[in-house]
């Protein structure tokens, strides 16, 4: 998931998601970045917006993710 | 039969008759069974079977002059009590038994009488206006009280458990709130077919239990051709769903991102994001504003 | 349950449920079959719906399965 | 449905599940037998635990999420 | 399960599902292909509208509405 | 999904899901095999028990209940 | 929220969570570090087993089984 997880934090900073800032995220992380993840994770991005993506799962999940217990 | 009337002759030789052109024969008792259901019998029984009463000795009679064409046809004459009466049927033993339960009916309880099943009084509006038949419902155990101007029953309440016997006052009291619990019909106590005699634990059918077992059967046929990935109409749908779920999973989990997965990974991460905001909710300054919401 | 199983057949291959044809395929299976056992499920099956039985059945069961007809 | 119950008659009653044991008891039906089906259906069942088969719930479970656009 | 998986593999891709076009996928997979169970589930899947099936799955597995925290 | 597909597929025979396998998979099915792709569909399988991943349900968005009171 | 998922990506790829590695994270992303949020969101996921929360926050939103047969 460190893929997906570098790709929400660029998108919590207002950040560009793109290869190059996924790459250096997973990197600060210390391990070795997969290109070819980065690439589909990016692919597959290009076609969805996260906010409204996360409001979505925000809605569904509502009753399951209380926040304080 | 030297020493029998002719009357009894003529009888044993119809008893014959119908016992040689039905293929089920049936034995009830009629003592004691009240005239609207002997009505209520004969009619669910119209067109279906022929019910012919006769004295146990002359039954015996016609039982034994046929024994030879009906083997073990004999057997019926223990079960021959009461008031007995012979049902002529070609339904099966296990039919004709349903129709007489089914045409049973419900019966006031009497004082002294045993229950067959819990009796119980339903929660709810007796119809009764304030008065002293919430005394009477209280005096009987019976948790009732005024509602909206009526006399109410709180919750359900078994008043009689079964094997138990109704006492007078209760038995008044179901009476006053027309509660029938009781069941008055005719009992085939056994039945005759193709050889067998057939008592009537073994008639009785749990329709329940069938209606259960039909659908543990298309369940576990539906499982085992949706598991075993055998196509049929009735499970294809199915097993193409099993097969994108299955998939989807594994793709959610592994975390491979594409174009059908990446809506799913994006919520996964949030909801644990929220789980994981959850747990450390309580300490102050390790969420932003955002999330201790 | 071979009975009610040769019931299930019969009932899928649209032919009557009477006692001959469900002793005809559980003998065919190489069992003596139980005259007494088909005749109560033949009297049961009287008043029991298959058709609606498996409907509420598949409701039950198989959230992602277009009922099965 | 039918070839299925077939097979499960035999499972019930213990006896081979081969294509010549399904085909009787579809035949008693009266029905024609499909031999391929057949075939296909003592195929899929080999290496499977049918009691177990049966007993399992047949729909993965996976809520869904609301697949974003 | 492999050949269902094979189906769906054709129709993500929009291909036709054809027996062939299965048994070429099956037999890529390294295994002999089976030409009833290839025959069973093409004539099964005949009247199934494959795209219906999976958003059936996606929606019958979907949350019911939260009920709101 | 067609590589996932194909990986479910290597995974029903119980054939090694390796980059070569999905490929041939991915070509029998008449379509161009993206490299990146099955590149990345490798590393994220790698260290996944599969039957496992298979079998959880994989979204975490339903109704039930709440974590904490 | 940068911070929670800093911490999921190390949880992820199997490092340590400590102030140096999630600060790391954060500014590979782009924007200056918060130390103090760091700080307290360490201590905070000192008594927090990540992957239970993870694991509840699925569980918990599992659907319900489907009735077995």
């Amino acid at each position: 998931m460190e893929y997906v997880y570098a790709a929400m934090i660029l998108h919590s900073v207002d950040k560009d998601i793109n290869e190059n800032n996924v790459k250096k995220i997973v990197e600060a992380a210390g391990i070795d970045a997969d290109e070819a993840r980065i690439k589909a994770l990016i692919a597959a991005l290009d076609d969805v917006d996260i906010s409204e993506a996360i409001e979505t799962a925000a809605v569904a999940t509502a009753p399951a993710a209380p926040v304080a217990a | 039969m030297a020493h029998v009337a002719n009357w009894k002759k003529e009888e044993v030789k119809e008893l014959k008759e119908l016992l040689n052109s039905h293929s089920v024969i049936g034995v009830v008792d009629l003592l004691n069974i009240p005239a609207r259901q002997m009505q209520l019998m004969r009619k669910s029984l119209q067109g279906k079977a022929i019910i012919r009463m006769a004295k146990k000795n002359l039954i015996d009679l016609a039982l034994n002059d046929i024994a030879q064409n009906k083997e073990n046809i004999t057997g019926l004459s223990p079960f021959m009590i009461g008031q007995p009466a012979i049902v002529f049927t070609d339904l099966n033993s296990f039919k004709l038994y349903k129709i007489l339960e089914d045409s049973k009916t419900p019966a006031p309880a009497k004082a002294g009488s045993i229950a067959t099943a819990d009796i119980v009084v339903p929660a709810g509006d007796t119809g009764f206006e304030p008065g002293p038949f919430l005394g009477e419902l209280q005096q009987v155990g019976i948790p009732a009280k005024i509602d909206k101007g009526k006399i109410t029953v709180q919750k359900d309440h078994v008043i009689v458990k079964e094997g138990e016997e109704v006492s007078k006052q209760v038995a008044t009291t179901l009476t006053r709130l027309d509660i029938n619990p009781m069941e008055v019909g005719i009992n085939l106590r056994a039945a005759y077919e193709e050889e067998t005699i057939y008592t009537s634990d073994i008639l009785f059918i749990d329709e329940e239990k069938t209606l259960q077992n039909i659908q543990a059967a298309f369940n576990g046929a539906f499982n085992l051709s949706v598991n075993a990935a055998i196509p049929t109409n009735a499970t294809v749908s199915a097993i193409l769903s099993n097969a994108f779920i299955k998939a989807r999973n594994l793709a959610v989990n592994a975390a491979i991102v594409n174009d059908d997965t990446i809506g799913l990974l994006i919520g996964k991460a949030r909801t644990e994001l929220l789980a994981i905001a959850s747990a450390i909710s309580g300490v102050e300054g390790a969420l932003d504003d955002e999330l201790l919401d």
